[in-house]
Formats: structure tokens, sequence, C-alpha cells
């Protein structure tokens, strides 16, 4: 094995040998199992340090096994893979430093973070799965490694959400992988390929494509939680912060919403997806998606189910970004999945720190929550004015190029799903934003569990993640067009996939 | 056949044998040391046999040195190669576990006999795999079948006799049947050999064969538990104890199921086409039926043996796929491959939780998720490979099998497959979601030995990682 | 050189504001917090032409620099910054919330002086942004019930304009294919994105339909606060116009007589709604609807004709700073006189930048009014004529509404005087006579023929007046915001239907 | 059982018999004829009785699974748990009990003959087994011979003792190449062997089916 | 017609009644008995079918003594079982239990 095919699986093993390791380790040793925990996020983000610099340079990674005949289980490790897997590295190792602060002293941490651990590994593997095939290996691996996470808390509310999680998945699995064997009966392999393949299969397939199309898009629209296949996503809201953070940035939706971009571009791709006539219906159910997101989060009191709402709305703009044919759309969809992990995360991070420093949960009780905290409420104000869209935020950089790339497409109607979108994130966003800073506060908190020292609101492993994540917020969109911007990654990407 | 070293396959007969007669001869209660070494040298053994047919092909062992039709011939293929290892490598782990499991008092009077029965269940099922004789196969098969009913007999229990007497009845008719449909067989071709037989069959033969295939045929299914002979099936495997069911479910009725393949893929083939619609159609109520069941069930193992019932239908849905290529065959070959690790892991860790909750109940299961994880893990992984879920080999099963459906334009049974993995995946998430729950104030957990954890949990591992190795077993299958 | 002015200009307000957060800087950064617009001031008045700094790697590729319109704006900005912050220091000397203030204060003040600043539309866009949504905390500062609802309706309609702003400028972008000012000036854009910029920047403006949230917002803040928002904000929508809409080389004559009907309407409409309020800052507020009008009306015409544009570019200009350090001194004025009571050199401090919004002759109205009007008079028919007439009558409008402000002030009681914030109101007044002769050479000056005309309306406005005065008129009370108060109605009405939609729909999601 | 199921039955079985009756009558002859094979191969196949030939040698190992049957439904019956003591000997008939001890001696002559008479005319150790497990029914009839509980160690050995030799016997022809392959030499000796252990196991086994019985819950 | 054939004939019509029996049967000292008789019926027809031209078949004889012997096998562990479940339960057929899944 040459050091090109051993990389990606590194990535993949810095990860599970940690998650594996922490399962047989006892509930009480806390420092190894931090220790584990960074060691496999730091050794991780290594890893992808040296492919990222590879692969801007023209290496080619990948690995291959077979597992059945015609049927093998391909990584590689381009530059779209790249840009989810370093969104996920990054963010993890802020999740995990975040989960340890969270979990301080709650039960069952060893399971925790040892399905913490599965579930990013199932991410990275999903990232750079090479064919279909891998991809939905580690589709339903993410699927599984989630559930216990969502019902970790063990309360019959967190099972409902649970099982809710598990009946959307696994049906959405279910055509994923109709779709995919028809695919693959159809051609053999089908591995993901710049420009896409099935185009070879002329004219007389295409009707079939077309139903293929739909398999697949639905299967993965079930994790990208696009509307009607989003029930789950504000249920599994139950999970602990550190969770939905995962969910909703690091891992789940990502999943589908990557999905999307490799079943169009490196499966159908976008040309050919075009001339079927598939990328105009595409467009209109993430447009309905996005507006009907925003609607439901408008009457949502519970913080979190509203962030989850929020989600919902916020992802489907890169699938919307997918169906834009032309290479702006591209560039702002995929920016917008860099962009969304981290205004989303950061969000999470904050609600999390409400629900654990102050025992808040509701929107109507942060009033003056930014007295109180107010490093967390300014990390909250950044990234919800980023899913607004206003500059100079990451959200903005993203809205933008969706825009211009609607406009080159010729869909002009998309500006109008835009503006409406964003103002209904405003005026879902806002409201929370003036209790938080301009209504007086309380004269007692729900429950307050920690108490402020100093600056220091809350715990500082709890306070480090959401402020990092929101300067994120904040540099990504100010500094938008340097070369290592997830901006330039992404147009590095686009202009592969249109080129050739 | 003037090798240095003798044929394995017949190793692979003798052995357990004689430790089963050896174990009977220590004495009530003994041999579980005598099982595991002999069962490790039998995983050898069929490894050995796996590798030199991998090499080199098909192998004939002429009992006797006759060779058919006068004599009676033990063929070693690839297919009996996978089932032989399958069996061999359940049956090591499921040893390891059955020797912790009655080592603890409240199990020991189960013990009695179980060693020698279990050996001579797996002899029987090693002659069965090798037999290439239609008699000889009837013989096996009774052997098989009174070990079986032995074992669920095992406990001694009211409702076990009640299940062991079912079984008995069931399996006593069904091999009637496939009696007469040798003596059919050996009236109309006058013999009783397989490789005879099979160039004598023609697409259009006399009626008798016709009644002789049938009457085989359905003499299997009904020693298979394919719906609607599923009946038996449930009470016998959720009676007995853990390590029995987990042999009877993972092992036992595969080899019915074997044999049904044997026979349509060899002698009855030209026929096999008629009724392989009958056969998918049964498979597939048997899937959607015994899920049912299994979601409505409040017993853990009660549950899983109704899981035995559906993935049993899996099997049969190849048939009407057979022409279509070498999928269906590969596909019902993994699935029975992977339903035997996954399904003994699943009993395994069905045993322990019941141990561990000293009860037997769905509900009593909340909160052991924070006792005993590793086997809930495994439990979760085992599920892994029934739902159907990649990366395990009941996946691969699950994506040959629809491609094959596919491949030949039959529709229907794609959605039956997947239907089935949804279905599968409820009553798997029954136990799962319940093992999650926060315990209640006055629920006793009892210590559990580490070994039965550890030996669900290898068996769990192994039904999920073999689906990154499933090329080798196709490869297998030639 | 040039970029460290640059840079200073729009940094410094930035590193006060954030070296206000820390309680160990606070107390610096609190004296230091009015000098900010300093720089941005040495770089109007000091920097070479060419100033431009370009920062590909910032935003979406940024560009900061002046141009004319930019310096002229930057310097009338920065100025009137910073008045109200020498103005603010004392007015806000024992204010309990100073610092939530002042860090709103500097925001905003960044974001304004960073608009003029600004080359290319994504950081336009985003100092744009940032002003607006700063600005909220200026309008809500006194968190009263007033401010409160003055805030959220500043929100919502800043929201929906930032939006529209938004979607306006994908369009122009894709049509110009660069996001460079510089780009802007060959593009002619579709019209429906020449309409979304002009709306969505109109809201700020306070176009007809726009203003609502105007009359409410910029009394209840502060006074140094309402001096910079109907003094300096507004033109920052204006410069927006000037910058982003294809003036000069496209015809679009349905959007330029839209934007003349408004500017005509809102010219009216503010005297006449103006006319009927109590309240000193409400009045100076619809009086700036009013005179934005004006510079809508010369807006209007460059779109619709593009030929009169290079006239009317400094015309608009003129009287852009002209009213900025009229309303700014009126506004500072109308803080005094709350303070001190209706004196008479309160009212003769009032009565100076009340005539030059008058456009009496003389002042910096009127140099503006007359270059205004003579560009606008190049309109063809009928504009040109209906114009011509409807000016001065405007004038008169605007005359009668000073002298309804003069008569509300008179009429407030006597109070201590407080030298410190009179006398950086007396500076300004001052200044605000003089400077905008400093930019009439840029515009045709008016001939002194014209002094007539000018003077005309003013007298008759003050005619009416007396009449008013004589026939004790009893003048009706519209409240504050005008259609805000319907519209509130029917947003309860439908808040109260939706509550009885919502749990139907739970239950059928259930 | 509802009476649906039971003419269900009843036509299926009577359609089956038709079927299968016609089925037979118009058979044609076989392909393959076996009996010319096997009196060809009789000369080595150690004895000189057809049938026994077939079932110890030609098809020996369906006789060696055979016997691990009988043994399994031993085993079987003996999982069925402990049960009460064994009964006393119900009738002390002395008439009874006279006859039985005559006979004995009878029955173990008439099993030796079977045995010997296998090789070449009908009998063999099954059928010698069978006699003298007769034998021990008689005896437990009679009130002779007590009913089995738990075997002991020597009764055990009894009772695997010759499906020990013969799997001996064919795990050492394997070493000459094939299961149960007997050089034609040996054959003789070695199926005479297989069948005196089997004739002792067997009529212990079966003796055991009933005695075992007995010992339970009677 | 040959006397094989007729003994085929014969063991059709056995293993039918016997089968039907096995399955109609509640007793179950009765469904032992049908079984043994269905087993018969096979044996019949295998020893019978075989011989139908006349000649002696040694092969299928040797079977029928295996069938036979495994047949004694199983019905004394279907007895001992039944008598088993007679001892624990009093009852004599599996029915009622089967309506209890």
């Amino acid at each position: 094995m040459t050091v090109n095919e051993v990389l990606p699986l590194a990535v993949i093993a810095s990860s599970l040998l940690p998650g594996l390791i922490i399962f047989a380790l006892p509930e009480r040793r806390i420092g190894l199992r931090s220790a584990l925990n960074l060691l496999g996020a730091v050794s991780k983000l290594v890893f992808v340090g040296l492919l990222l610099a590879g692969v801007a340079a023209g290496e080619e990674y990948g690995f291959r096994h077979t597992v059945l005949p015609g049927v093998e289980l391909v990584f590689k490790a381009d530059a779209l893979a790249l840009l989810f897997v370093t969104l996920s590295t990054v963010l993890w190792l802020f999740t995990t430093v975040y989960a340890i602060g969270y979990l301080e002293g709650s039960p069952h941490r060893s399971r925790f973070f040892g399905f913490f651990s599965l579930c990013v590994t199932a991410t990275v593997g999903l990232a750079m799965a090479g064919n279909l095939f891998t991809f939905f290996v580690f589709y339903e691996l993410l699927t599984l490694s989630t559930f216990p996470l969502v019902v970790h808390r063990g309360t019959p509310q967190a099972m409902r959400g649970g099982m809710v999680y598990l009946a959307y998945t696994l049906a959405g699995g279910a055509l994923l992988l109709t779709g995919i064997v028809w695919l693959h009966g159809l051609m053999g392999q089908v591995d993901f390929v710049h420009g896409g393949s099935v185009a070879a299969l002329g004219p007389q397939a295409t009707a079939q494509l077309k139903v293929v199309f739909l398999l697949l898009i639905a299967g993965v629209g079930v994790k990208a939680a696009i509307v009607p296949l989003h029930g789950w996503l504000p249920q599994a809201m139950v999970a602990p912060a550190p969770v939905s953070a995962l969910l909703h940035a690091v891992a789940v939706v990502k999943a589908g919403a990557f999905g999307i971009v490799r079943i169009v571009y490196e499966v159908y791709g976008v040309e050919y997806a075009q001339s079927l006539g598939l990328l105009l219906p595409l467009a209109i159910a993430a447009a309905i998606t996005i507006v009907w997101g925003s609607v439901r989060a408008l009457f949502q009191d519970d913080l979190k189910k509203r962030l989850a709402y929020s989600t919902v709305s916020q992802v489907s703009y890169i699938a919307l970004g997918v169906a834009l044919f032309g290479p702006v759309g591209t560039i702002g969809g995929l920016a917008h999945l860099v962009h969304q992990g981290i205004m989303k995360i950061t969000l999470f991070f904050a609600a999390g720190n409400y629900a654990e420093t102050l025992g808040v949960h509701k929107v109507s009780e942060l009033d003056g929550a930014g007295r109180r905290m107010p490093l967390t409420s300014a990390a909250f104000s950044i990234a919800a004015f980023g899913m607004i869209g206003v500059a100079p935020t990451a959200g903005y950089v993203s809205k933008w190029y969706l825009g211009e790339g609607a406009l080159a497409a010729g869909m002009d109607w998309v500006v109008a799903v835009l503006w409406t979108s964003s103002l209904l994130n405003a005026a879902y966003f806002l409201p929370i934003l003036y209790r938080l800073w301009f209504r007086p506060r309380p004269a007692a908190w729900p429950h307050e569990h920690i108490p402020a020292r100093g600056w220091r609101e809350t715990g500082w492993l709890l306070l480090a993640p959401p402020l990092i994540t929101a300067a994120a917020v904040l540099i990504t969109g100010l500094f938008a067009e340097t070369s290592w911007s997830p901006l330039a990654w992404a147009k590095l990407i686009a202009a592969r996939e249109y080129l050739q | 056949m003037t090798e240095a070293w003798p044929d394995p396959a017949a190793w692979l007969i003798l052995l357990p044998l004689a430790w089963a007669t050896l174990a009977f001869l220590a004495g009530p209660g003994r041999g579980g040391r005598l099982a595991i070494p002999a069962l490790a040298a039998q995983c050898a053994l069929a490894l050995w046999l796996a590798v030199s047919l991998a090499e080199s092909g098909a192998r004939l062992h002429p009992v006797g040195g006759w060779g058919a039709p006068l004599g009676i011939d033990l063929l070693a293929d690839g297919l009996s190669a996978v089932m032989l290892l399958l069996t061999q490598a359940v049956a090591l782990a499921l040893a390891v576990y059955a020797q912790a499991y009655f080592a603890d008092a409240h199990h020991r009077h189960e013990a009695t006999w179980f060693w020698p029965l279990t050996g001579f269940l797996i002899a029987a099922m090693n002659a069965l795999f090798l037999s290439a004789d239609l008699f000889n196969l009837y013989v096996t098969l009774e052997l098989l079948g009174l070990a079986a009913v032995g074992l669920v007999a095992v406990g001694g229990g009211t409702a076990q006799i009640a299940a062991a007497l079912r079984y008995l009845l069931v399996s006593l008719i069904a091999s009637g049947a496939y009696l007469m449909g040798v003596a059919l067989i050996y009236g109309t071709y006058g013999t009783a050999a397989i490789a005879s037989l099979a160039p004598l069959i023609d697409p259009t033969p006399p009626l008798a064969t016709w009644l002789a295939a049938g009457l085989m045929v359905v003499g299997l299914m009904a020693k298979t538990a394919l719906f609607p002979f599923h009946f038996w099936l449930p009470p016998a495997h959720g009676g007995a104890p853990a390590p029995v069911s987990a042999l009877l479910s993972a092992l036992v009725v595969k080899a019915s199921f074997y044999l049904v393949l044997r026979l349509a893929l060899g002698p009855f083939a030209p026929l096999a086409e008629m009724a392989a619609w009958l056969a998918g159609g049964l498979g597939a109520a048997a899937i959607l039926w015994g899920s049912w069941q299994a979601l409505r069930t409040r017993h853990i193992k009660r549950l899983v043996a109704w899981s035995t019932v559906a993935q049993l239908g899996y099997l049969f849905l190849i048939f009407p796929l057979l022409a279509a290529d070498g999928l269906a065959m590969q596909a019902g070959v993994m699935q029975a491959v992977a339903h035997g690790l996954a399904k003994a892991a699943l009993f395994a860790a069905a045993g322990v939780l019941m141990r561990a909750t000293g009860r037997d109940t769905l509900d009593g299961l909340a909160g052991v998720a924070g006792r005993v994880p590793l086997t809930l893990f495994a439990f979760g992984l085992a599920g892994v490979t029934i739902m159907g879920l990649p990366p395990s080999a009941g996946f691969l099963a699950k994506w040959l099998l629809i491609d094959a459906a596919l491949a030949s334009g039959q529709w229907g049974w794609v959605v039956v497959i997947i239907a089935g993995g949804l279905l599968a995946a409820g009553y798997i998430f029954r136990v799962l979601r319940r093992a999650f729950l926060v315990a209640p104030e006055d629920s006793r957990f009892h210590p559990v030995p580490r070994r039965l954890e550890w030996t669900a949990f290898a068996l769990a591992v192994a039904s999920v990682l073999l689906g990154l190795r499933g090329a080798e077993l196709v490869a297998l299958l030639g | 050189m040039n970029a460290a002015s640059l840079t200073a200009s729009l940094l410094l307000p930035l590193a006060l504001l954030l070296a206000l957060l820390p309680p160990a800087t606070r107390r610096i950064a609190l004296v230091l917090a009015p000098l900010a617009p300093l720089p941005a001031l040495w770089t109007a008045s000091l920097a070479s032409a060419d100033a431009v700094l370009d920062l590909p790697w910032l935003l979406l590729g940024s560009r900061l620099g002046l141009d004319d319109t930019g310096r002229l704006f930057l310097l009338f900005t920065a100025l009137t910054w910073l008045a109200a912050g020498l103005y603010a220091r004392a007015y806000l000397a024992r204010d309990a919330r100073r610092t939530a203030f002042w860090a709103f204060f500097l925001a905003t003040q960044a974001g304004n002086l960073g608009v003029c600043l600004a080359l290319d539309l994504a950081s336009f866009y985003t100092l744009y942004a940032l002003m607006t949504f700063a600005a909220y905390g200026l309008v809500v500062h006194t968190r009263s019930a007033e401010a409160w609802r003055a805030g959220r309706i500043y929100l919502v309609m800043a929201v929906l304009g930032e939006l529209t702003l938004v979607a306006g400028l994908m369009m122009t972008a894709h049509a110009a294919g660069g996001l460079m000012i510089a780009d802007l000036q060959a593009a002619s854009p579709p019209p429906v994105a020449v309409a979304l910029v002009a709306a969505g920047l109109g809201v700020k403006v306070g176009l007809p339909l726009l203003h609502l949230w105007l009359p409410l917002a910029h009394p209840v803040a502060p006074v140094p606060a309402s001096a910079v928002l109907s003094g300096v904000m507004l033109k920052a929508g204006l410069l927006g116009w000037l910058r982003l809409l294809p003036l000069g080389h496209a015809v679009y004559p349905e959007i330029g007589a839209t934007l003349l009907l408004l500017g005509l309407i809102a010219m009216f409409y503010g005297v006449a709604v103006g006319l009927a309020q109590r309240d000193l800052k409400v009045v100076l507020a619809y009086s700036s609807v009013s005179q934005m009008g004006f510079m809508t009306l010369g807006v209007g015409a460059g779109l619709s004709a593009p030929g009169l544009w290079p006239v009317l570019l400094p015309a608009v200009g003129l009287y852009a700073l002209h009213h900025a350090l009229a309303k700014s001194a009126l506004f500072l004025g109308a803080g005094v006189a709350l303070k001190v009571g209706g004196r008479a050199w309160v009212l003769a401090g009032l009565a100076l930048p009340a005539l030059a919004l008058a456009g009496a002759p003389l002042t910096g109205g009127w140099l503006a009014k007359a270059a205004l009007k003579g560009g606008l008079a190049g309109l063809p028919a009928p504009w040109g004529g209906l114009l011509g007439i409807l000016l001065p009558l405007a004038a008169v409008g605007t005359t009668l509404l000073m002298t309804r402000l003069l008569w509300l002030v008179h009429r407030l009681p006597a109070k201590e005087p407080v030298a410190s914030l009179a006398l950086p109101w007396l500076a300004w007044t001052l200044l605000g006579l003089v400077l905008p002769w400093g930019y009439a050479q840029r515009v045709t000056f008016p001939e002194w023929a014209g002094l007539a005309a000018a003077t005309w309306p003013v007298l008759l406005g003050l005619l009416f007046a007396w009449l008013a005065w004589r026939g004790r008129l009893q003048v009706p009370v519209i409240p504050p915001g005008d259609l805000v108060v319907p519209l509130e109605h029917l947003l309860k009405i439908l808040k109260r239907r939706q509550r009885d939609i919502l749990p139907i729909e739970q239950r059928l999601r259930s | 059982m509802n009476g649906l199921l039971r003419s269900a039955v009843v036509i299926v079985g009577l359609s089956l018999a038709a079927a299968m009756v016609i089925a037979l009558l118009q058979l044609p002859s076989a392909a393959v004829h076996l009996p010319a094979l096997v009196a060809e191969n009789l000369a080595q196949s150690g004895v000189e009785h057809p049938v026994t030939a077939v079932l110890l040698n030609f098809r020996g190992w369906d006789t060696l699974l055979e016997v691990a049957v009988l043994l399994l439904a031993l085993l079987t019956l003996l999982t069925l748990g402990g049960g009460k003591a064994p009964a006393p000997a119900a009738a002390v008939d002395p008439l009874l009990q006279g006859l039985a001890r005559r006979m004995l001696p009878l029955i173990v002559l008439t099993a030796g003959y079977l045995l010997w008479a296998g090789a070449h005319r009908p009998g063999g150790a099954f059928q010698a087994g069978a006699v003298l497990a007769a034998g021990a029914v008689f005896l437990q009839l009679a009130g002779l011979l007590p009913a089995w509980t738990a075997p002991r160690r020597w009764l055990r050995l009894g009772l695997v003792l010759g499906f020990l030799v013969f799997l001996a016997v064919a795990a050492a022809l394997l070493g000459q190449g094939a299961l149960l392959r007997y050089p034609p030499a040996l054959a003789g000796g070695l199926i005479l062997l297989i069948e005196a252990g089997l004739t002792l196991s067997l009529g212990l086994i079966l003796a055991g089916l009933f005695l075992f019985l007995t010992g339970r819950d009677a | 017609m040959s006397t094989g054939l007729l003994y085929a004939l014969a063991g059709v019509l056995l293993f039918v009644l016997g089968a039907a029996g096995a399955v109609l049967l509640a007793h179950l000292m009765r469904k032992v008995l049908a079984f043994n008789v269905m087993g018969s019926g096979a044996f019949l027809v295998l020893v019978g079918l075989a011989q139908r031209e006349d000649v002696i078949d040694p092969v299928p004889q040797a079977m029928v003594l295996t069938g036979i012997v495994v047949a004694v096998a199983a019905t004394a562990l279907a007895l001992g079982l039944a008598r088993a479940f007679h001892a624990r339960t009093g009852r004599t057929g599996l029915t009622e239990e089967a309506r209890r899944d």
C-alpha cells in the first residue's frame, strides 16, 4: 500500500480506533477518554491537512477494496471530499471539546463518546466515498451511530425523537439503496467521476434514470431534511446540545446535502442532469423547503426547535445551489455547506450554553441573557446574523453566490425565494437577539447550574468552542476571497466539475 | 484419493461424531472441554477444505471407495464449504458461550446431555452438507432433526417438551414426505445418487418425478419453517436455553434450506422454475408475517425467533430469481451465512440480557444499556446484519438480491425486500430503545460472566465484518 | 498615507468600540469616543483624489477609496458625527446606559463612514448593514414603550430594505459582471434590479410609504442620535442611490417617473403631516421626509433623463450637504430647546437653519434649491413646467413647517441653560451656514435675479403662518408614523387570527 | 381442529393419492440398474448376502449414521430429566419369571446366530440387537430387570461401544484413502467386528429405549 | 401388474392415509401411530416400486432397513416426549397449546 492509499484510511481510523477503545473504557477513566478523543481529533486534523496540501498540489488519494465481484469499497479524497472532511474534522474537534465540558458529570459517557467518534468516522467515510456503494455504507453507518446519541438521555421524549429519526432515515436509506442497486444493475459499479457517468447509458435509459434520480434524491433528501422528508429533524432536537451540533452542522444533514452534490455532479453530471430536466424540480423542492422551514421556525418557542427548523431551511440552500445550473450556483451551494456548518454549530453551542448554564430552553425565557452571558450571546448574534445573510458574515457570502448563480442560470425567481427566506430568518432570529440584549433580565433564571466567575460566564470548555466558531463565521465571511477560504475551495471544485 | 493426509471433509463428520460419543461417555454435563478444542480443529479443517477447494474446485469422496450410484459420494464444493465454515465457526463460538452459560448454577440442569447432542447435531449438519445421495441425506436429516428436538427438550420444562414434541411431529411428517419423494425417485430412475440423477431428469419428466420433487421440497420447507409451516419454530427456538436457540436458529434451519437449494440447482433444476414463484411468494409472506409477529411479541427470545421466521423468507425469495444468473444463489448463501452469524449473536445477546435482568420480557430491559453495554452493542451489531444495513454481510445479501430482482425485472420482490428490512429495523429497535431507557428505581441487575458478553460480541462483529470480505465468499461459491 | 488614512477612518471607530467592551479600557475609550470621526475628516479634506485601497482578499473583493461624491459625503458625515459626538458627551453625561449608547454610536458611525468610502458592492452593503443594525441600539436607547415600538418598526422596515437591496444588488452585479462600483458605470441592469435597489435604499431615504419608521425612530432616539439619523444616515441611502443606480447613462422612464412622483408626494406629504404634530422632533422628522423628497426628485430626474445628470449630481450633492448640516443643527437645537426651554437665543439659533431649510436667500438651502431647480428645469414636459410651479410651493410648505417648529419651541417653558450643550450646537449652526458656500463653485451659481424668486415663497409661508395664528386655526392631530397606526391594527387582527389557526394546524400535524 | 383444515387435508390427500397412483401406473422402467452392480461387486464386499453388503459396505455410511440416530434418540430420552425412582417390577408372575430365566440363554444364542448368519443370508447386527433388546424387555416385564434411570459409566460404554468401533474402523480406513473402504482381504473380518460391536450396543440401545421410558413417570 | 407395483400402490395409499392422520388426529399416540403408517407406506413404495419388474433389488431393501431403524428411533423419542408431556400436563394432545402461540 502506498502513502496515497493509506492516508484516506488513516483519516478514517483516527476516529474509529479511539472510538472503539473508548467503548471499552470504564466510565471513570475521564482523563484517558478525553485524551483519546482529542488525540483522535488532532491527528485527524493533521492527516486532513496533509491531504489538503496534497490535493491542492494535484495529488490523487484513493483506496479500493473488493467486497463482491463488481462491487468495491472505494475511498477517494478529492477536492469535494476534502471540503466536507475538513469541515467535519475541524468542527468535530470543537464539538468534542464542547461535549467534554457539556457532559461533565453525566452518566454513560463512554458510550456517548464512543458513538460520537463512530459518527464522525461515518461522516468522513461518507465524504471520501468514491462510489455510490461506499457512500451508502457510510450513510447507513451514520444513521446507526447517531441513534444512540439522539436517545442518549433515555427519556421517553428522547425515545420518541430517536424512533422518528430512525423511521425517517432508514426509510430514506431503503429508497437510496433501491436507486443505487438499480443503477448498479444498469451500468455496473457507479464511481464518482467529474462530470458524471450515467450519460453513457444513452437515450433509451432516460426514463429509468429519471426514476433512479428520484429514488436517490429522496433517499439522501431525508437526511438533508428536504420538505416533506424533514419531520425527524425537529424531533431529534431532544438530544444533548453537542449531538444537535453534530446532527445539524457536522454530520447528518450535511451528509444528505453532500449526497445531493455527489449524485448531481458526479453520478449524473450536472450537464446531463440539466438535459434530463432534473435540476428544476430539485430547485423547486429546495425552494419550498427553504421557505417552509423558515415559516415553521417562526412559531417555535423552544429555542432548539427553532434552530432545528432553521436548519431545515438552511440546508436546502446547498441543494438549491447544486440545482442551479452553472458554476456560480455550485460555488454558492458548496460554500454554504461549510458556512452553514459553522454558523449552525455556533447557534447550537450557544443554545446549549443557555440550557446548561441557566436552564433556559425557551426563547421566551431568554430575556436579558445577553447581560448574564455576553460572550455566548455575542457568538449567537454573529451566527444569527450569518443565518439572515447579513454582511460580512459567512452566510452573506453564500447567499450572494446563490443569488448570482440563480441569475446566471436564468432562474430569477430564486432571488425571490432567497429574499423571502432571509426575511423570515430575520423574523425568527431578530426577536431572539432583541430578548438577549434589550430586555431586562428576570429576577431568577430557571435553573442556574453554573455561576458566573468574573468574565467567565460559564465553563471555559463550553465557552471557547462557540467563540471560536463565531469568529470563524466572521472570518470566513470577511476573508472569503483569500485562497484558503472555503469559498476558494468551492471555486476549485466547481472549476473541476464544469471544465471537464 | 491417495493423498498423504486424507480428506478434511470426512474428518469434519467423524470428528464431531467422535467427540459427541466421548462426551456421552464422559457423563452428564461433561464434554465442553472436549468440544471446544475439537470444534476449533473442525474450524481449521473447514478452512483447509475451503482453501483447497478454492484451488482445485469441487471434490468427490466416494465412501467405501465404490462411487455413485452403487456407493455414497460425499461432495465438497464451494456451497458446502461455505456452509461448513459457517457451521463450525458459529458452533465454536456458541460452544464457548455455552460452557460459560451452563456453568451457572441455575442452568446446570439444562446441560445434562447438551454436549453430546450438540456434537451429533453438528455432525449431522456436516454430513448433510457433504452428502450427495438423496437417501443418505434422508438419514442425515433425521439425525439432525432428532438432535435438534433433543436440544429443544434439553431444558426439561413443560413448554420445552411441548415445543420439542411439536417440532418432532412436524419434522417427522416432513421427513416422511421427503422419504416418499426419495422412494419415487429411486423407483423412477433406479438410483438416489444426485450425480447420477442430474443427467436423467429433463424438463419433461414423468409425473412421478414432479410428485417426488414436490413432496421433498414441501417436506424440506416444513423443516426450514417456511411460512406457513413456521408455527413450530417460535416456541421451539424461543423456549430453549440461549445457546440452544442460537444453534437451532442460526444453523439447523439452514440445513434444510441448503438441501432445497442443492436440489433446485442440481437434479431438480429443470423443474425449479415452475415452483419458484410459489417458494418466493411464501418467502415474501414469511418476511411480512414473521416481522409483524416480531413487532408484537412481548418476549425477547420470541422476538428473535420470529425474526428467524422472517429472515428465512429471504432465503426463499431467491428461487424465482435463480434463472437470472449467479446473483441470486450468492444472495441466498450470503443471507444464510449472515443470518447464521447474526442470529447466533442475537440469541446469545438475548440470553445475556435475560440473565442480567432476570426477566424475559422487553419491558424488563429498561436501563440495560448502562449495565451490559457490550452485549447491547452486540445486539445492535447483529441487528445491523438482520436489518440488512451496511457494511454487514446481510447488506451484501440484500444488495445481491435486489440486484438479481432488478436484473430479471421482477419488481415486486424489491418492495418485499425493502419492506422486510424496515420491519426488521422496527423490531430490532424495539429492543434497543427500551435498553436505552432510564432504568426504573426498583430494577435489579445480576452480574453476567464476561465471556458470555464477548462471545455474543464476537459473533456480531463477525456478521458485520464479513460484509467486507464478501468477495472471498462469492469466489468460493464459484 | 492614503491607505493608512482610509484604513484609520474605518477602523478607529471600531477600535474604540472594542475598547469600550472590557472594563479596563472603558474609561479611556469613553473619553476618546467623540473624536472617532477625526481620521475620516482628515481623509475627506486632505487625502488625494486617487486614494484607493484595494483589498481583494476582503469579503468578495473590496475596494475603499474616494471619488468626488464620496469625498463630499464623507466630509459632512464625518463632521456631523463629530458634532453629534461632542454634543453627546454632554447630553449623556449622566446616562446609566452610556456605554451601550457609545457602543452603538460608534458601530453606526463606522458603518456610516465606511459607506462613504466603499467602492464595491460587497463592502458597501456590509457597512450599510452595520450602520442599519447598529442604529437599532440608538433608536431603542431610552427603553421606553415608544422606543420599543419605534425600534420594532424600524427593524422590520430596515430588514425589508436590506433584503430588497441585496436582491437588487445581486441582479445589478450580475448585469454588470463585477462587484466594483466602477463596473457599474457602464452597466444597464434590468429595470427590476434598478427598482429593487431604489426601493431597498428608499427605506433609508424615507420614500413615501417606506418612511413609516422615520417619524417614529428619529424622535425617540437621544438627541445626538437623532441628529445623525436624520442628518446623515438618510444621506447614506441617497449615496447608495448615487452609487448603485445606473445614473447618467441609461434611461429608465418608469422608475424615473415613479421617483419623481414619490419625491413630489414626499415634499408635500411630509409638510402636511408634519404640521399636524405636537412634538418638536417629530416635526423635524417629517421635515426630513419632505426634504428628502427634493433629493429624490433629482435622482428621479437622472433616471428619466440621463443627459441632465452631470448637472444634477452636484446639485443633489449640495442639497445633501445643506440638509445634513441644517437638519442636524435643528435636531441638536431641539435638544437644547427641550432642556432650556423656548428662550430667545434658542429661537434665534433655530431660525437660522430653519431659514436655510426653507431656502431663504443666501443660505445653503438657497444655493442648493437653485442648483436643483436649474437641473430639473431641463426635464421634458410635463415635468419641467410642473416642477417649476410646485417647487416654490414646496418651499412655502417648508416655511410653514419651520414656523410651526419655532412656534412649538416658543411655547416651551424656560429652564436652566446648559452651556455644554449649547456651545457645540451654536458652533455647528454657524458652520452650517458657511460650509455650503464652499461647495457652491461646483454648481451653477444662482443668478442674483433669482433672489426674488427665492424670497417670495418664504414670505408667503410666513404670511400663511401669521394668518393661521390670527385665525386660531386648530391643527388636527395625526399620530406620528401616520400609516403605521392602521397597519398595526391590521397586524393585531391577523395575530389574533393566527392564534386561532395555530392550534388547528398543530392538531393536524399530530 | 377446524373443519376447513380437515376438508383441505382430505382433499389434498385424496388428490395426492390419485396423482401418485396415476404416476406409478405410467412409470417407465428405470434408467439405472443397481442390482447388477451389486451382484458384480459382491465378491469384493467381504460378505455374501447382498443386503448385508449394501448395508455395511456399499452403503455402510447410511448405517453408521443410522446408529448415530438411535443413539441420539436414546440421548434425547435421557434429557427429559431425572424421573421418579424406578418402578418396582410390576407383575411378579413366577411362571413368567421362570420362562424368562430359561429363555435368556436362548435369546443370546439366537442373537449370536443372527449376527453370524448376516454375512450370507438374511440377518445381521440389527436383527441380533433387536433380539437381545427383546430379551431385556422380557426380563423387565418379568420383573427381573429394574427399569433404568441415569446410565452408569459401564452402561454408557456398552451403549456406545458398537458405534465407537464403527467410527474407529471408519477413521482408520480413512487412512486408506476413503471412509469405510475396506481392503478386500480384511473386509469380512472388519464387518464382523463392527457387527459384533453393534449387536451389543444396539441391543442395549433398543432395550434402553424401553427401559428408560418405563423408568420415567410410569 | 407386478406384485412390486401392487405393493407400491398400497404404499401410496398408506402414506396418504398416515400423513392425513398425522396432521389431523389430535391424540399424540394416534399421531405417532399415523406417522408409522405413513413411514410404512413410504417403505412399501421404496421397495415395491424398485422391484416392479420383479427383479430383486437389495439396495432399497437395505435402505428400508435403515429407514425402519430410524423410524423406530423417532417413534421411541416421540413416545418418550408424549409421555413426558402427558405426565406434566395431563393432556394427550397439543392443540390447546397451539392456540396459545
